[in-house]
């Protein structure tokens, strides 16, 4: 059946677009949207619900939708859950219907609807649990029938774009109150940003037969978007949705930019994400119409009067032919007049008595039947209404009379209207309630925002335009803009007319045994089941909603909410707005999960940092190990090696000969000034005011709570002048550590700091022969030990760049660390590369870094330590300075942190020098504990020594100082236990010859 | 612990390369090579202090938030009330730092040669505002933010002091040296529909 | 209380389901009760529960500011684990662990507690020590834990992606762990301890607590002066407004954490999934919708609302790891109120005024304690001293030193 | 998102900012001779008011400097900004926000 009508809408007939639904080819146009390309072909049944599978068809002509959810295109492109009502038609669309099997027309799952009366709101609570095995049976096929549409199971092929961006009046919206609000504030020179979710301005007035300046209500929105576009500070923005309204007026919102159009004519981004400060917010988001309630008043041609206008006068199609329009109000009569004037039967159901208003007016002059204080109570129809059951409806609420049947095809219901309040209340306004309009209007604004328009209650285009238009100008004055006096829009008043509030129209049998009246489509909640939750003691409509799921839909009960609130005030004998509303929170429709994560997956995820030698380290094999943000060279693999050999090889290279390792990503700091040594007294538990200029030292970082949190050495460069070396990690974390305390707790200390990090590129040369490579490039610096001993420092010349060199040791060996700007960082390494070819210089990374360390007993801040452990445990008292206070020492004497017996660090070796302990193993006192047993510690760092040619490990282990030579037994993975002897920490050169001399 | 990180080849470092021809409406990105960037610390409230530097920099010191000050030879950017950058050309870093430190002996200062810690990114053509804006939270209108000005902010991810040398408009951002190929990334990305024209700047 | 199974559900559907009684009542405030918890939510209510069911407590009331279960018991992403790191902490989820598993026969209240398994996964070679420490000192606790390679993790979840910025290298996984209806949990508490006799008050916020030399003798409620000779302060995100009441400083901030939903999906996600690394944790709820936590606001909040850009991050590490979900929609985000403690453990225990006990600093991790958390509870309150299980979290740690740092195990610790 | 008034440059958004809890703790002189109590007040125990709340930012990725905010924690107003060092300026909520920054 061709439902399209010979002439009208804002479609274009001279082009043809093709799509299918559920397989079958269907025909529309451009301008047509999903839905009504789908009415305009007889299509009445498109969706399934969700629980009790009934036949469901299309309610809306918008973004409140429901019922009519599609499987959008296919493949990767694939979208779940798109409202037709909102999809506009493209060429080769492909549209499938979600959550009915086989397929709409006949859904085997619709025996759900049989034993219906077994599955009301919440009966899952109430069994299926004899055991947890039982239950996760059950669940198995709870879980098989949940969920809408589908995932996609393939990655995005599409990109997304996000904005920050920043205007002086945002206006939402583009109805008769956003488009006069944009104009008011336009026209005064501020930044205006206008948005509106539809495919193209105008709101209602797409839908009205009204008037506006003498010309039709669509010619004038063009004029008013042709004006909106001359202004040079006002930006346009169609299919872009405010989806949230956060704190200082920071609004989000989802601009559609693609699935419109052709794939060929797409733009590369599909959607932009608008994160929009606002000084001033308009909100001219509108109203939805809300259904009635009534027996079966979920079939299919059961549509929403508003829909019927709209789909009527925008989009050429007449619904039904034989139409009853139901309404409490006046606004159903526009419905009326427009399936009269398109030439189907009608007749209106008002539950006034006495209608009035404007349009009842119009209707009763065009001789349309109308049936005042009459009701419908029930629909008939299997797949789609035939006939509505109507009687009488008495002053006091009471059905009276004998029912009598309209055959029909098509209901119109109007049941007043619900503004679109979410963002205000988004922003924090609380809804107020107005029994006049029986709805919520937007509360005392919460942040610098004001409504116009339907959302605030009016109705009349008149007062809509008129309300725009002066919050319009409030807004730009509000942003510090003149408005000049320009003519409003003229626009002939008319009369609204009363509402008779009706949340549930009687039945004759009781709510909980007559046809299902249904208040959320989609979660399929009816009044029965509103009234069972309040039966059981829900009380809060946040209760109700969770126990019926009432409104928790992807319509997020646009709909359905302010009837399931009526419904459950009278249930529980209370007032709607001692009922109130449940929270409005975002997304006022949903928002694609790639547009809100935008660009930044994959590389740009997070930063990649990268040295001055990343490359060469990469021709050279190197693997990498991300530490923080850097990338450092982990080994460097020759053909044929794991990564055991590497290390093997890395780490005999630096013993018996010379290695290097890039030491650029560790943290530099550069303080300067008088009070640079008090600081550091502060900062590290050790004392720094007797260091030598041109000597290193190592100092410990605690927290307040004495915890060691980072170390390094710290040069001091002059009398005021020291470098300090912070963890790859922890850079960041230390400079934002003593800013604190210099700017808030002693502003007095002349210091200042500079982060040098990036400035600098080092080259760690360790090994016997590191000073010998080294003389060969350096000539400027005596490099005799009495002249450069251990733990000292000298500038001068390497491969003719001038470099800062300490000499201080991570791996036990005699080792130079030089520092060049690192503009010539890969130079001085490949210098450096050169002249130690003779000694077989070998790069190394970090796990090689590790093992040398750890066969020296030294810690790695955050391996050996997790934020528990103080500078005692790791045998390092001595470090905390006893003539001096500094930051966490004062925990240190905690009467628990006193202790003896805490968890110290030792060095671990197994009794088997082959075996190489697992880090993370935990030390047991017994070898077969009984499970659970306490834990005495655990292995923090183990590898097996090349040097050594056997395993060795450090761990914590509790009072571990005092227990030399004992024996633990150690837990591994997968269950098996091995013996250890605890040991010092220090398994290689204690007297640290080797580096010193 | 396992044996391999990474079944990803690494990449390396991110680099602009010269393109071809510049395209109008695309966003023209560049770097430049080897400035003199100098960190200079001190108290702006001190009258000495100030006459001390504009003195060695033929340039005025900005004491106001967010400005820049413009020399013959060099351009100030206020980083902090007691915090500067100094960027100038190709290897003057020494001689400069060496300058003012002679200038400022006895006064409480700090001068850090900080040239190969930064790099200086240029943007310039229509769409540098909306591509800036994909990452970076300041508003950048001409009645906000104009020639003259200096922020410090972010661009994604990636700490950014930028600032407009030009009403074209232009831009120049400094960039921490190991973010340099993280921010190039994300110019690439943020470019994909107006199009990236890269070229060297002196 | 009316016993729900299958066949009463049977029965009641013959009467169009009209005999359904209240599954709690909404009784009038007494004068006086022996114990007053403060705050319905899961661990206050579980504790008025053990108190009567454990400890013969009857004359018990609980009040709550607004509806019960309405506080972070409504908001969380209902991730139930016990794999933490510390014996004192492990010990205490356990325990709470082995009361889920028995929870809905106990309560007579079907809380679907599903057991899909939890796994934490490891980016770093420092996260898999960590993990690989966790594991093994979880199986010396007697909780079940295994290491997971990235082959393993990708049978599991075949379009995970492994090559993730920080590559996925293995991850811990807890089988016995998973998810349960967070709603019906409070609901079934509620239910089981009104049976009891609990007199459960809503709408009945606490103003002032009111004390006699140095111990409690009641409180000042929106619903009128209630006399108490022992009151259980429950109240998670509050719990330093009513602590300052009673005149005690507490080592918490409450932050905003946020999370969100997917439009429902049909199942695809068959376990639970959380990365501290990069902040984010998802399941897929029985409805279909895709449940995701984000991380935690920098800034302290009582607004159940955090930042933005919080949740855009979130997204990123969700599509970063799952590709496959970019297209998928977000439905809803909301937030709560996490009381964050020093050492990412709770405090359990007495207080320095007399009768006046405290349960808070649960952070962003305690919905999977509830129980736990209320069995422990009701024994400290009841015996006036704390059993061994919650001995180790008193309030005297942060005096002593002896915090129990479950930061490594917990970052965000859903 | 907050947007944030940095006493130097002006109003901003948050992401370019680091949050550092309560502002106005000085840390004890003394405290070596501070009993366990009264060191573990001030390292650990918080104010946490519901309500308006002295705290200490940083403009991490701007001027780096440190600051104090006046900030409401359930509205997430922010009556007032001020720099350390300078007297809390006149705000609303001034009264309520306990203790004042030296
Ligand atoms: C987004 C989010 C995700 C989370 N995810 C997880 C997770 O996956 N796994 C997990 O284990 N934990 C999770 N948590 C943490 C978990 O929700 C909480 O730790 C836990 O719910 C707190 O215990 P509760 O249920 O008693 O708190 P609540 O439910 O908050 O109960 C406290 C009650 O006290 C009431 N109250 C407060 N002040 C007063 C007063 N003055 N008078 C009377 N009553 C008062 C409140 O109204 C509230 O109802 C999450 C939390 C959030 C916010
Ligand atoms: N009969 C009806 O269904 C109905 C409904 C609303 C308004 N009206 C009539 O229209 C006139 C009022 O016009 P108005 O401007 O107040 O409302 P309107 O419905 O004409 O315009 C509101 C516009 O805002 C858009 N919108 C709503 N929320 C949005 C969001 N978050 N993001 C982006 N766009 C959003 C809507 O799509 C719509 O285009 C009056 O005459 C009124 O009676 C009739
Ligand atoms: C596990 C879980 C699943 C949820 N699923 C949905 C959902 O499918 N649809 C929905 O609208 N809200 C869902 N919510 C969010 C609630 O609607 C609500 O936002 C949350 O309980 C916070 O309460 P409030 O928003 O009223 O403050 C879910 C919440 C939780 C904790
Ligand atoms: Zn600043």
């Amino acid at each position: 059946m061709n439902a399209r009508l010979a002439a009208g809408g804002r479609i274009d007939r001279d082009r043809v677009l093709n799509f299918t639904f559920n397989g079958r080819a269907y025909r529309g146009h451009p301008g047509d949207t999903l839905a009504s390309a789908l009415l305009a072909s007889g299509v009445s049944v498109v969706a399934r619900s969700w629980k009790y599978h009934r036949p469901r068809g299309i309610l809306s002509a918008g973004v409140e939708e429901p019922n009519a959810l599609v499987q959008l295109f296919d493949g990767a492109r694939t979208v779940p859950n798109a409202r037709m009502t909102e999809v506009s038609l493209v060429e080769g669309l492909v549209a499938t219907s979600i959550h009915a099997s086989p397929s709409v027309e006949f859904d085997l799952k619709a025996v759900n609807g049989w034993f219906s009366r077994l599955i009301p709101a919440g009966f899952y609570y109430k069994t299926f649990m004899a055991s947890q095995a039982a239950w996760h049976f059950f669940e198995k096929h709870i879980r098989a029938s949940s969920g809408l549409g589908a995932s996609p199971t393939v990655g995005d092929p599409d990109r997304y774009e996000k904005r920050f961006a920043h205007c002086d009046v945002l206006v939402v919206g583009g109805g008769i109150a956003g488009l006069t609000a944009a104009l008011a504030a336009g026209r005064s020179g501020a930044r205006v940003m206008l948005c509106d979710e539809q495919a193209e301005l105008g709101g209602w007035l797409l839908t009205s037969d009204e008037k506006i300046d003498g010309l039709p209500a669509a010619r004038w929105v063009e004029q008013a978007r042709e004006e909106l576009a001359s202004l040079p500070e006002v930006q346009v923005l169609p299919r872009t949705t405010a989806f949230g309204y956060h704190d200082h007026n920071l609004v989000t919102l989802l601009e559609r930019r693609a699935d419109h159009l052709p794939f060929a004519e797409a733009p590369v981004f599909r959607e932009r994400l608008w994160r929009l400060r606002a000084r001033q917010v308009v909100l001219a988001t509108g109203a939805h119409e809300r259904p009635l309630v009534f027996g079966n008043n979920d079939l299919p041609g059961i549509m929403l009067a508003s829909a019927v206008s709209t789909y009527v006068r925008r989009y050429a199609v007449l619904p039904g032919q034989r139409a009853v329009v139901f309404t409490n109000n006046d606004t159903g009569y526009d419905a009326a007049l427009a399936l009269h004037g398109a030439g189907a039967s009608v007749v209106v159901v008002d539950a006034r008595s006495e209608p009035d208003g404007s349009l009842s007016q119009r209707a009763r002059g065009k001789g349309i039947e109308i049936l005042p204080g009459q009701v419908i109570t029930e629909a008939h129809g299997r797949k789609r209404v035939s006939a509505a059951v109507v009687q009488q409806l008495d002053a006091q609420g009471r059905l009276g009379g004998s029912p009598r049947m309209l055959a029909c095809d098509l209901v119109a219901v109007s049941g007043g209207f619900s503004p679109v309040i979410h963002l205000q209340c988004q922003a924090g306004s609380k809804p107020v309630w107005d029994d006049g309009h029986a709805a919520f209007l937007p509360g005392r604004p919460a942040q610098a925002e004001s409504s116009a328009g339907s959302c605030c209650g009016l109705q009349s285009l008149f007062l809509c335009a008129h309300s725009g238009w002066a919050a319009g100008v409030a807004a730009a004055q509000a942003a510090g803009f003149q408005v000049k006096p320009t003519p409003l829009p003229r626009v002939a008043d008319t009369e609204p007319g009363s509402l008779r509030p009706l949340w549930l129209v009687p039945h004759a049998k009781r709510v909980s045994r007559a046809p299902k009246q249904f208040v959320d489509l989609q979660n399929d909640v009816a009044a029965s089941d509103i009234h069972l939750a309040v039966r059981e003691g829900f009380e809060s409509i946040e209760h109700v909603k969770r126990y019926t799921a009432m409104g928790f839909g992807t319509d997020q009960g646009k709909t359905g909410n302010i009837n399931g609130m009526g419904i459950a005030a009278q249930a529980l004998g209370k007032s709607i707005p001692q009922v109130g509303t449940t929270t409005f929170r975002p997304n006022y429709t949903p928002v694609t999960f790639g547009a809100v994560a935008g660009l930044e997956l994959g590389d740009a995820f997070e930063p990649v940092r990268t040295t001055a030698m990343h490359d060469w380290h990469l021709r050279q094999g190197a693997l990498f190990e991300d530490v923080g943000q850097w990338k450092r060279p982990w080994y460097y693999r020759q053909p044929g090696e794991d990564l055991h050999a590497a290390v093997k090889r890395e780490v005999l290279a630096v013993r018996q000969s010379v290695g290097t390792l890039d030491a650029s990503t560790l943290g530099k700091i550069d303080i300067q000034g008088p009070d640079a040594a008090t600081l550091l007294n502060w900062i590290y538990s050790n004392a720094w005011s007797k260091l030598e200029v041109g000597k290193c030292r190592y100092g410990l970082m605690l927290d307040e709570n004495g915890m060691v949190f980072d170390d390094g050495v710290t040069v001091r460069l002059g009398e005021n002048h020291f470098l300090m070396h912070t963890t790859t990690g922890g850079a960041a974390r230390v400079l934002a550590w003593l800013e604190r305390w210099l700017q808030t707790e002693w502003p007095h200390l002349k210091v200042f700091l500079t982060t040098v990090t990036d400035h600098w590129a080092t080259t760690a040369l360790a090994g016997p022969k590191s000073r010998e490579v080294l003389k060969k490039l350096c000539q400027d610096i005596d490099f005799d030990d009495a002249a450069f001993p251990f733990m000292s420092y000298r500038e001068g010349t390497v491969a003719g760049v001038r470099a800062r060199i300490m000499r201080i040791s991570f791996s036990g060996e005699r080792s130079y660390e030089v520092n060049v700007p690192a503009a010539d960082g890969l130079r001085v390494w490949e210098a450096i590369q050169a002249a130690g070819a003779p000694y077989g210089i070998t790069p190394y990374g970090t796990e090689t870094m590790h093992v040398l360390r750890a066969e020296k007993g030294y810690i790695i801040v955050g391996q050996d330590t997790d934020g528990s452990v103080t500078p005692v445990d790791l045998g390092m008292g001595a470090m905390v300075a006893k003539t001096k206070d500094c930051l966490g020492k004062r925990s240190l004497s905690r009467s628990d942190t006193a202790r003896a017996d805490r968890k110290q660090f030792v060095g671990l070796l197994t009794d088997d020098p082959q075996v190489v302990l697992e880090e993370g193993a935990q030390v047991i006192d017994e070898p077969a504990p009984s499970i659970p047993a306490r834990s005495a510690g655990h292995v923090t760092s183990s590898y097996a020594s090349p040097t050594l040619g056997r395993s060795i490990a450090l761990a914590l282990v509790k009072g571990g100082a005092q227990r030399m030579g004992e024996r633990v037994h150690l837990s591994m993975h997968g269950g098996r236990t091995v013996t250890a002897t605890i040991a010092s920490p220090v398994f290689f050169d204690p007297k640290s010859e080797r580096q010193n001399a | 612990m396992p044996e391999v990180i990474q079944r990803k080849a690494e990449t390396a470092t991110r680099r602009p390369v010269a393109s071809a021809t510049p395209v109008t409406r695309s966003l023209l990105a560049g770097w430049r090579e080897g400035l003199s960037i100098v960190n200079l610390r001190g108290n702006a409230e001190d009258t000495a202090f100030r006459q001390a530097v504009e003195s060695v920099l033929d340039a005025p010191l900005p004491v106001k938030p967010c400005t820049t000050g413009e020399g013959s030879a060099v351009r100030v950017l206020w980083a902090g009330p007691d915090d500067w950058f100094i960027v100038g050309p190709k290897g003057q870093a020494d001689a400069l730092a060496s300058r003012l430190r002679k200038a400022l002996a006895g006064q409480h200062h700090a001068v850090t040669d900080v040239s190969s810690g930064y790099t200086v990114l240029h943007l310039s053509g229509t769409p540098a505002r909306d591509v800036l804006a994909q990452g970076c939270p300041l508003d950048l209108h001409p009645r906000a933010f104009a020639r003259g000005a200096c922020a410090g902010s972010h661009f994604f991810k990636a700490g950014v002091w930028l600032w407009q040398t030009d009403d074209a408009p232009e831009y120049e951002l400094l960039v921490r040296r190991s973010f340099t190929g993280y921010v190039w990334l994300m110019l690439e990305r943020a470019t994909a529909e107006c199009g990236l024209v890269t070229r060297r700047f002196a | 209380m009316q016993k729900f199974s299958i066949w009463s559900l049977l029965r009641n559907s013959v009467s169009y389901h009209e005999g359904w009684q209240k599954q709690w009542r909404s009784p009038e405030p007494k004068r006086e009760y022996d114990v007053v918890v403060v705050g319905a939510g899961g661990h206050g209510l579980a504790t008025a529960y053990y108190l009567a069911k454990e400890h013969g407590l009857r004359n018990v009331a609980v009040v709550e500011r607004g509806w019960l279960g309405g506080g972070n018991t409504a908001r969380n992403t209902t991730i139930v684990r016990s794999n933490y790191l510390w014996d004192e902490a492990t010990q205490l989820y356990e325990k709470s662990m082995k009361l889920w598993e028995g929870l809905s026969q106990d309560l007579n209240y079907n809380v679907m507690f599903s057991q899909r398994g939890v796994m934490n996964l490891g980016h770093s070679l420092q996260d898999m020590r960590d993990i690989q420490r966790r594991v093994n000192a979880n199986r010396l606790n007697g909780v079940d834990a295994e290491v997971l390679t990235p082959q393993q993790i990708q049978e599991m979840l075949p379009f995970i992606n492994l090559n993730a910025r920080y590559p996925v290298l293995g991850a811990s996984l807890q089988r016995r762990a998973g998810v349960a209806r967070h709603d019906a949990v409070a609901w079934g508490f509620a239910r089981a301890a009104d049976s009891y006799g609990v007199d459960i008050l809503q709408n009945c916020e606490v103003h002032g607590i009111r004390r006699d030399g140095g111990a409690v003798t009641g409180l000042d409620t929106a619903r009128g002066f209630i006399k108490a000779k022992k009151v259980a302060i429950v109240a998670a995100g509050h719990s330093s407004v009513l602590a300052e009441m009673a005149g005690i400083r507490l080592p918490l901030e409450s932050h905003p954490l946020q999370a969100l939903v997917s439009e429902p999906l049909k199942p695809i996600f068959p376990t639970v999934v959380m990365s501290n690394a990069i902040h984010a944790y998802i399941s897929q709820s029985d409805k279909g919708d895709l449940v995701i936590g984000a991380g935690i606001d920098q800034y302290a909040g009582y607004g159940q609302r955090g930042s933005y850009h919080v949740i855009e991050s979130t997204l990123q590490a969700i599509v970063e790891l799952f590709p496959l979900f970019s297209r998928v929609r977000m439905n809803r985000q909301w937030g709560g109120i996490v009381d964050v403690s020093p050492d990412a453990c709770p405090i359990i225990g007495l207080t320095p005024v007399k009768g006046l006990y405290i349960n808070c600093g649960w952070g962003t991790g305690g919905f999977k304690a509830t129980p736990g958390s209320g069995w422990a509870m009701a024994h400290t309150v009841a015996q006036d001293r704390p059993h061994p299980l919650n001995e180790a979290f008193s309030l005297d740690r942060f005096y002593n030193g002896h915090l129990i740092d479950e930061h490594g195990a917990a970052a965000v610790a859903h | 998102m907050l947007q944030i008034d940095c006493p130097w440059c002006g109003p901003r958004a948050e992401s370019e900012f680091s949050c550092g809890g309560e502002g106005g703790i000085v840390r004890p002189p003394n405290s070596e001779s501070l009993t366990d109590a009264e060191w573990g007040d001030y390292v650990f125990m918080r104010k946490n008011p519901k309500g308006v709340h002295h705290e200490q930012w940083r403009h991490a990725s701007g001027c780096g400097r440190w600051f104090n905010v006046l900030r409401d924690t359930v509205s997430y107003r922010i009556h007032a900004t001020w720099r350390i060092g300078e007297a809390m300026p006149d705000a609303e909520g001034q009264a309520a926000a306990s203790g004042s920054n030296a």
